[in-house]
Order: structure tokens, then C-alpha cells, then sequence
């Protein structure tokens, strides 16, 4: 779920965009970098992005018989690290927005943030301390690509509070509502990308 | 079977040839103008005359507007709906004050938003909109990669597609567990496709010469006054209807 | 598993710009016979497999098994997919696991058998195709035509009652050619029914008991010898006409060839005509 | 642009297995003539026509164009890109961009030529492919057989000498066969040497002036009326013999064709053979 365009008030979209805009800068510096040194690996990150497209079409099946699909950012950010995927993030972003509709154009700044920023830094520290703590590398991988994708959820609800405080119980109250609403019910389909990213790298990891 | 709807409508849109600047100045006016204006009748009007554009003069087909309108469509009800509900106070959950008033231009400025943005989206394919991006000054590299993950998407999806029937023919699917079995081989394989398909094409442009970028002459898409003023005096219009009628 | 009819009455599938694909196709794959299905690049060969096969619920029209018609429920699903496999025609969009005998080892293991049971399934199915010495390969490893009969193997080791193939010989050189139809003839003598979809009426006039020609949305079904004889439906389908049966008509007209059914091949063209006479040296 | 001879002496290159792919190949590929290139899959063809497009250095051996060796400095690379193109099997190797047109332009913008000079090669490519219709297209909205003619119009657009195409029908059905040959003669005519490499032997009788043979590493040249009828060399490289050359022999021993060539395919046959006698009906 990304947040539809004209959904956040005019100074929230601003403000998320000009949070992103660093990260968005830093991650396209990196990949401006890359490929001046190297000029095949424009083809290299443009299959990781197409990858990253292509992983969040692909149905996670979920036990109450309802699907989703996976944010797709855990994977990359552990294969292509966080920097590169602010930039790919926003980039699949930006497709989602005017190939599905998925997300807009205004508000493609606060989605770049939790979903390009937050969820594959957020997946890559968790990768890094897993491993850092003397855990095996598939602990790591479920670690840090589950936590990836309930942290963009989380920074969703966050966004959303922070533009809708609750009437009553302000800020507090506004983010238990949507957490409820969006984080919550995304746990068990975190789980599942976790599950989902175990079974990629061991494929990859017998190759 | 591979395609997005979305895209097939972009590149058989009445508006394909249309400079995409012109398209970029209506409809980004129009999102503007939907969320600046009060939703009733503001963004009311935008939805109106964004519908009626996309559907007649720029000949999409109503089934793919309507079928792409569901996902922001779900989004904005569900996040119209959580923003109004009361948890606070004493008892247990219950509507704010303002609930409907508020929901109600939630829900206008995003629909009339979000159907703005698709009125782009559907007359526009990504390769059109990729040289303005350019012109925004977004480095090169940027734009380049974002041109191979628009063609690659395609490949990839293809593959996806095939494979994932292939599991299904062999009852990948049949239960939970053997799904995620199944679906774990699947992203392994995409990725390890997309891996590969990177680098043969890689040998493949070199062979054309590649040596710093993958520069392409886009098609020349004259912009047309006619349509420029339209896209100009059309919100201003809207503009003005909205602050008579309140 | 034993031989079975699968046929389509009327299917309508599969919309490109409007228009359906398929607009009225009927099909018989007899039980025991091969079927040749022929027809242009996009005239629908896929659609009409795909639809066959399961995987595509026609708009309208029925696919039966044996007159049964296929019940698109979960359940009506799962038991089509045991009896009917088919094979696409890109070997790396059907493989997904490391190893060859892995890849083999997908459909049987999803069936719930006991390991010794996948086992045996998958040494049956390397071994029909001849592929046993590739068990252990990384399936990256093989070249293209390897790649081919192991996807092949994996619809096999699924023991369906007829086989469907979509362009099993595209790209092949001549030696994997004949392999491939050396492994579908084990497959039809071990009771699977094999049916293929070809653009070569070459391979259709040689292999084929039965063709069918895929022109306009619908499906002509007859004797190869008289339909790939039909310059009218070939021309229409964009198909050409064999070699064999334009220069067997004239050299029976020249009193060249035996009566009987016209050789379909080189191989039997010579075998008919007179020995060459003897020269001297 | 001209017809240039390009050529390759005693190449080594591509081991597999810790043995040479290719051990002492020679070649021409004569200015002006249409060379076709047979060869069992793996036997070796891609790798000597990505050594004859310079994509890959030989361990021993030279590659010339007009009899002067290549420099594998990134100078004489870049000369010898755009004296040879090669265009690979698979299309999507070699498509990066979404719609057509801009796709032909990424080889003519590399050479780094003004926006008037590259529009006016993309159009003529376009032409001489016959895909003028399918300038604004999207990339993947083409069915496979366009995605390869747009592959072979980026390679034209560099005004190649000589344009080599590995297994350029491949997976084409007739009709798009015939519009890929159409479009070499027309290549051919506009002063580029065409090469190809295949493995149906029946399409490169009927096509080739010369044809070359690779075998066990090495390349064996001639005429197609000559090696192709060789049975000795044809099995030993895994291939058929063309069908046209072992019915045409019986049949000039039967005393039914005149001298002179055999015909090389159905057509040229039954123009060769005496008239069907007229039958009373």
C-alpha cells in the first residue's frame, strides 16, 4: 500500500519530499558514480530495479487465504545496500505510480521515504546486527528483509498520523489507528517476505 | 498476458503523439488544482473533466481507467475512514465531529488527484516521460537505468509469469507451504534471469558501440499551442467556477 | 495413466485488441494418435494449448477428457493438471532448481508421494528422455536442447495421460531433433498420448498421424497428406506446403511411384523410387 | 560502406572443459557473397562469429578484414565495430529501450553522428527491414519474430561491411522467414556482406553461395552443392544431409534433370522436372 496521490495535505507532501530528497540525491550519486567507472552497470542496476518491480508482483500466499505481494525492498537492500536502493526504490516508485497507479506523483516523496529510505535501512541494520550477533546468514536474511517491509509500513502509519492526528487523542491516538490498520495486519505478510527472502538467497547460495 | 494495462492504454492512447510536456502541463495542473481547491465543487470538477478527457478526446478504454482507478480507490477509503474515527475520549471508538465533512474532502481531493495522475499515466508510456526527466536535470546514469528497468520489467515479467504457470501445472501451489516452496524458486530464478539477461546484453551493446551510456534519439512529439491553452485556461476555469459557486 | 482423448468444442479465448484469439476452435487429440498442431507465429497454437492444458479458462466453449467435461474448480483443476501436461516452448521459463534431477523431482514431491516413490518417478522420466547421465547437472550447465527434454521430464514425471508440447523442436539441430522424437515415441509406447504444436510441415507431414491447422480462430482437423496437400488452408494459415507431397504428386503424375500413400520423407521418397541405374565406371 | 572480405586464420578460442571450442579455424567470408555457417548447436559457431565481430579475443589465431589483421586496442576495436556487426540469436540481448525507433538510434548516436544523420540512418534501417509501420512501437508489444528484424535494423543502422547473424531464423515461422531473407537480399544489395549461421541445412542450400562447415573445431569451406552432399562430413558434424541434393541425385540418375546444378529446393525442382502428363478426366 502505497499512499495515493492527494491524500497527504500539500506541507506533509513537501515536507516528506524534502526529507527523501538526501537520501534520493546520495543513492543517485552512488549509482552516477558506479557507472561512470564502470559503464555496464547501468544494465546491472537496471535488472535490480526490474528485479525489485517484478518481486513485489509476485503473490505471497498467506494462511488466511487472502494474498499480498511483498514490498520486494529486503532482498535488495541486502544485495545492492540501502544507498543504491533509495535510488531504485523511488525509481519502482515512480513505475508503480504510472504503470499501476499504485501511489502518485505528489505524494512519491513521503512513499520514497518509507518504502526507498526507512525499509531497507531499516532491513539492512537488521541484517547487519543479526549476523554481527553470531547468527547464520538465513537468521540474518528473515531478520532483515521482514523487518524491511514492516518498517515502510510502519513509516506509512507514521506519515498518516502525523497528517491525521486522532480528534481526540492527537498524534498517539492517530498512530495506534493506523498502525492497527496497516502495520498490524502486515505482520503475518512481513513473516511471509521474511520466509520469502530465506528461501531466495538459499536458492541462490546452492547456485 | 504480460502487458500492463495501464501501458497498452499509453501507447494506443488518441494522445500518444501528443508532446508529452503538453500532457505533463494538463494533467500536472490538474492534480494541482484538485488539491488546492475546496473538493466540493473543486476537486469535484477536476474529477469531472479528467474522466471525460481520458475517456473521450484521449480515447482510453473505460474498463482500464475504471480497473486501475480500484487501488488508490481501496487506499483512499481505508485511509478516509481510519482518519475519522475517534479512539481517544472515553468509550470505545466513534466518529469525529467533522467525520463526514472531513472524509468527504479526504476523499474528493485524492480521487480527483489520483485520477489526474492516471489521465498521465495512460496517455503517456514511460519512454515518452523518461527525456523530460533528463531535462529536469536528473543526471544521465539515472535516467538511463531507469529506461533499461522500464524495458527489463517486461522481460522479467514475462518470465514470472511462465514460471509461476509451470509451478502451478506441477501443483506448486497446492498447499501453503509448497506455495512459498514455490514462490522462493520463483524470485530466485527471476533474479538470476534478470542477472544474466543484464549481462548478455551488456556483450550485445557493445557491440553497437557502447562505451559511456545508452544515449537514444527520442521521437520528435511537437507540442501543439491549441493544446497548451487549453491545458492553461482549463484549470483556470475550474479555478473560477469553484470560488463562484462558494 | 493410460491413453486418453482430449479434445475442445468451441472454445473462444484469449482477447488481443479486441478480438478473441480463438473464435470457435474444436479439437480431437485422439487417445494413442499424434496430433500435429500447425499454424503461424500468433495464430493461436499457444492459446489453444494453454486452454487445453487448463491453464486458460476459455470465454466460452468446453475442454473434455474423454467426453468428461474439465471443471474449473480447485479440485476439477488439480485433477486436469494430473492428467494433462503441457510443455512450453522456453526451457528456461519452465526450469527453476539448481540440479536436473531436482527440477524433475518439483511435480512428484508436490504430489505428497514418499521420497523412494519421487525417486522412482524422477529415474523414469530422466531415463524416457535419455537424459540419465545429466541427473546431477546444474540445470545452467546444459545446452538449449538438454534444457528442452529436461523440461519435458518434468511434465513426464507428472505421468499425465497425454502430453502436450508447444514447439518441442524449435531451435534444436537436427541430431536433438531426432532425439526428442526418439523420447516421444518411448513416451506414446509407455502410454501417454503426445500431442505438438509445429510451424514446420516438414516435421508434421513425417511425425503426425493427425494434423490441425489453426487459421483465423479455428481449427481444421484432417489426414496430414490431404490438409498439408491444400494449398487453399495453407495459404490462409500462412503455412507452406511439404516438399515431400508436391514432389511426390509429380513424380507419381510421371509414373514414378508406386500406388499407396505418398512418402512423406526423403528417407522413403528414395526407398520408393527406382534404384538408380548402374553406371559404369 | 562496401563489401569487405573478413577472415579468420587458425582461431583458438573458447575452451569449455579445458578444451579449445574452436582449435585452428579458418575462414572467409568472401566481399559480396552470402556465406552460411553450419554447425551443430555447441559445435562452436556463436563463438567464432563473436571472434569475427571482435566481442571476443582468439588465444592464437588473427581475424582480418581485406586481408589487415584487427588491433585489439580500443581504437581498432572501435573501426572494426563498425566495419562488422553481429547480431545474436535471442533479440532481447540486444533490445535495451522501450519503443523501436529509439532503439535503432543507440548504435548511429555511439559513432557520434549529428540528430539529422541518425534519424536519417534509423528511417533507412527501418526500410530496409520493412518495419517502417513499427517505428512507434513499443519494444515488448512485438511478437518474437519483429523483435529479431528490429535486432538486425539496430545492427544495419551502423552501416556495417559485412553484418553477421547468428541463427537468424530461428523460431520463425515461413512467413517470417521469408521476410528475413527479403530483407538480407535487400542488405546485400545496399553493399553489405551477410553471413549467417544455422543448422538447417535445407534453408542454407537453398540460400548460401558458400557454405562453411564447423566441425571437431575447425571449419571446413565450399560450395553447398559439394559439402553438403558430403555424407562423411555431414555426419561427423551432426547434421542432415538437405533433402533437396539426395532426391535430385536419384532423380539425374533416373535421367528426369537436365544438366547442370542440382535444384536446391521443391520449386527449382519441379520447374526442373518434365511436365505432369495431361490425365483424361
Amino acid at each position: 500500500m502505497h499512499i495515493a496521490e492527494g491524500f497527504l495535505p500539500a506541507g506533509h507532501a513537501a515536507g516528506w519530499t524534502i526529507a527523501a530528497a538526501p537520501f534520493v540525491v546520495h543513492g543517485a550519486r552512488a549509482v552516477v558514480r558506479e557507472v561512470r567507472e564502470n559503464p555496464g552497470s547501468t544494465l546491472l542496476l537496471g535488472a535490480a530495479g526490474a528485479f525489485t518491480f517484478v518481486l513485489s508482483a509476485v503473490k505471497l500466499p498467506s494462511v488466511t487465504g487472502s494474498s499480498s505481494h511483498p514490498t520486494g525492498t529486503g532482498p535488495g537492500a541486502i544485495l545492492f545496500r540501502p544507498p543504491v536502493m533509495a535510488l531504485l526504490g523511488t525509481v519502482v516508485l515512480l513505475f508503480q505510480a504510472l504503470l499501476l497507479a499504485h501511489g502518485g506523483l505528489t505524494t512519491l516523496g513521503a512513499n520514497a521515504f518509507a518504502f526507498a529510505v526507512v525499509g531497507p535501512w531499516t532491513g539492512y541494520a537488521a541484517y547487519r546486527l543479526t549476523r554481527a550477533a553470531g547468527a547464520g546468514l538465513m537468521p540474518a536474511v528473515f531478520a532483515g528483509v521482514a523487518l524491511a517491509d514492516l518498517a515502510t509500513y510502519v513509516t506509512t502509519s507514521f506519515q498518516l498520523a502525523l497528517a491525521f492526528p486522532d480528534a481526540e487523542s492527537g498524534l498517539v491516538g492517530g498512530l495506534l489507528k493506523f498502525l492497527g490498520v496497516f502495520a498490524v495486519t502486515q505482520i503475518p505478510l512481513a513473516i511471509g517476505e521474511g520466509l520469502l527472502g530465506v528461501l531466495l538467497f538459499r536458492v541462490l547460495t546452492v547456485n | 498476458m504480460t502487458g500492463l494495462a495501464v501501458d497498452d492504454a499509453a501507447w494506443a492512447s488518441a494522445w500518444r503523439r501528443r508532446a508529452p510536456g503538453d500532457k505533463m502541463l494538463l494533467c500536472g495542473g490538474l492534480v494541482v488544482t484538485a488539491l488546492v481547491l475546496p473538493a466540493w465543487p473543486g476537486s469535484a470538477l477536476v474529477g469531472a473533466v479528467v474522466v471525460a478527457l481520458a475517456l473521450g478526446p484521449a480515447r482510453v478504454p473505460a474498463r482500464t481507467f475504471l480497473r486501475a482507478a480500484r487501488w488508490p480507490a481501496a487506499f483512499i477509503a481505508v485511509g478516509a475512514v481510519t482518519a475519522v474515527v475517534e479512539v481517544g475520549g472515553g468509550g470505545g471508538p466513534g466518529w469525529a465531529p467533522d467525520a463526514a465533512a472531513r472524509a468527504g474532502s479526504l476523499v474528493g481531493h485524492a480521487l480527483a488527484g489520483s485520477a489526474a495522475v492516471l489521465l498521465l499515466a495512460t496517455t503517456t508510456p514511460m519512454s515518452d516521460l523518461l527525456p523530460a526527466l533528463r531535462r529536469a536535470r536528473v543526471p544521465d546514469a539515472v535516467v538511463e537505468v531507469a529506461s533499461v528497468v522500464y524495458r527489463l520489467l517486461f522481460v522479467l515479467l514475462g518470465s514470472l509469469h511462465t514460471i509461476r504457470e509451470a509451478q502451478t501445472a506441477r501443483m506448486g501451489y497446492s498447499s501453503v507451504a509448497r506455495s512459498y516452496r514455490s514462490s522462493g524458486a520463483l524470485a530466485a530464478a527471476v533474479l538470476t534471469r534478470s542477472w544474466d539477461r543484464a549481462r548478455r546484453m551488456q556483450e550485445g551493446l557493445a557491440g553497437r558501440g557502447m562505451e559511456t551510456g545508452l544515449r537514444v534519439l527520442p521521437e520528435v512529439l511537437p507540442s501543439s499551442w491549441a493544446f497548451l491553452a487549453g491545458s492553461v485556461a482549463g484549470p483556470a476555469a475550474i479555478v473560477v467556477a469553484s470560488s463562484v459557486a462558494t | 495413466m493410460s491413453h486418453r482423448t482430449l479434445a475442445a468444442r468451441g472454445l473462444v479465448a484469449g482477447y488481443e485488441r479486441g478480438r478473441p484469439v480463438l473464435d470457435g476452435a474444436t479439437l480431437t487429440v485422439p487417445a494413442g494418435r499424434r496430433l500435429a498442431l500447425l499454424g503461424a507465429n500468433g495464430s493461436g497454437k499457444t492459446t489453444l494449448l494453454r486452454c487445453l492444458a487448463g491453464r486458460l479458462r476459455p470465454t466460452a466453449g468446453a475442454v473434455t477428457v474423454d467426453g468428461q467435461p474439465v471443471a474449473y474448480s480447485r479440485a476439477g483443476l488439480r485433477t486436469h493438471r494430473q492428467t494433462v501436461q503441457l510443455v512450453l516452448q522456453d526451457p528456461d521459463d519452465q526450469l527453476f532448481s539448481a540440479s536436473v534431477a531436482q527440477d524433475v523431482s518439483f511435480g512428484p514431491l508436490n504430489l505428497g508421494l514418499d521420497e523412494a516413490a519421487v525417486r522412482a518417478r524422477v529415474a523414469e522420466a530422466l531415463h524416457l528422455l535419455a537424459l540419465d547421465p545429466l541427473a546431477g547437472r546444474p540445470t545452467h550447465q546444459l545446452s538449449y536442447g538438454e534444457r528442452k527434454r529436461v523440461a519435458i521430464a518434468g511434465a513426464v514425471a507428472m505421468r499425465p495421460c497425454v502430453l502436450l508440447l508447444d514447439e518441442p523442436t524449435a531451435g534444436l539441430d537436427p541430431s536433438a531433433v531426432a532425439e526428442t522424437l526418439a523420447a516421444l515415441a518411448r513416451l506414446q509406447e509407455n502410454d501417454s498420448t503426445v500431442a505438438m504444436s509445429t510451424h514446420d510441415v516438414d516435421l508434421a507431414l513425417r511425425w503426425a498421424d493427425e494434423v490441425a491447422v489453426v487459421v483465423d480462430g479455428r481449427v481444421v482437423q484432417g489426414a496430414p497428406e490431404v490438409l498439408l496437400a491444400d494449398g487453399d488452408l495453407l495459404a490462409r494459415a500462412r503455412l507452406d506446403r511439404p516438399w515431400a507431397l508436391g514432389v511426390g504428386a509429380r513424380l507419381r503424375a510421371l509414373g514414378l511411384l508406386p500406388a499407396g500413400p505418398l512418402p512423406r520423407d526423403a528417407g522413403g521418397l528414395l526407398a520408393a523410387l527406382p534404384p538408380a541405374p548402374l553406371v559404369r565406371s
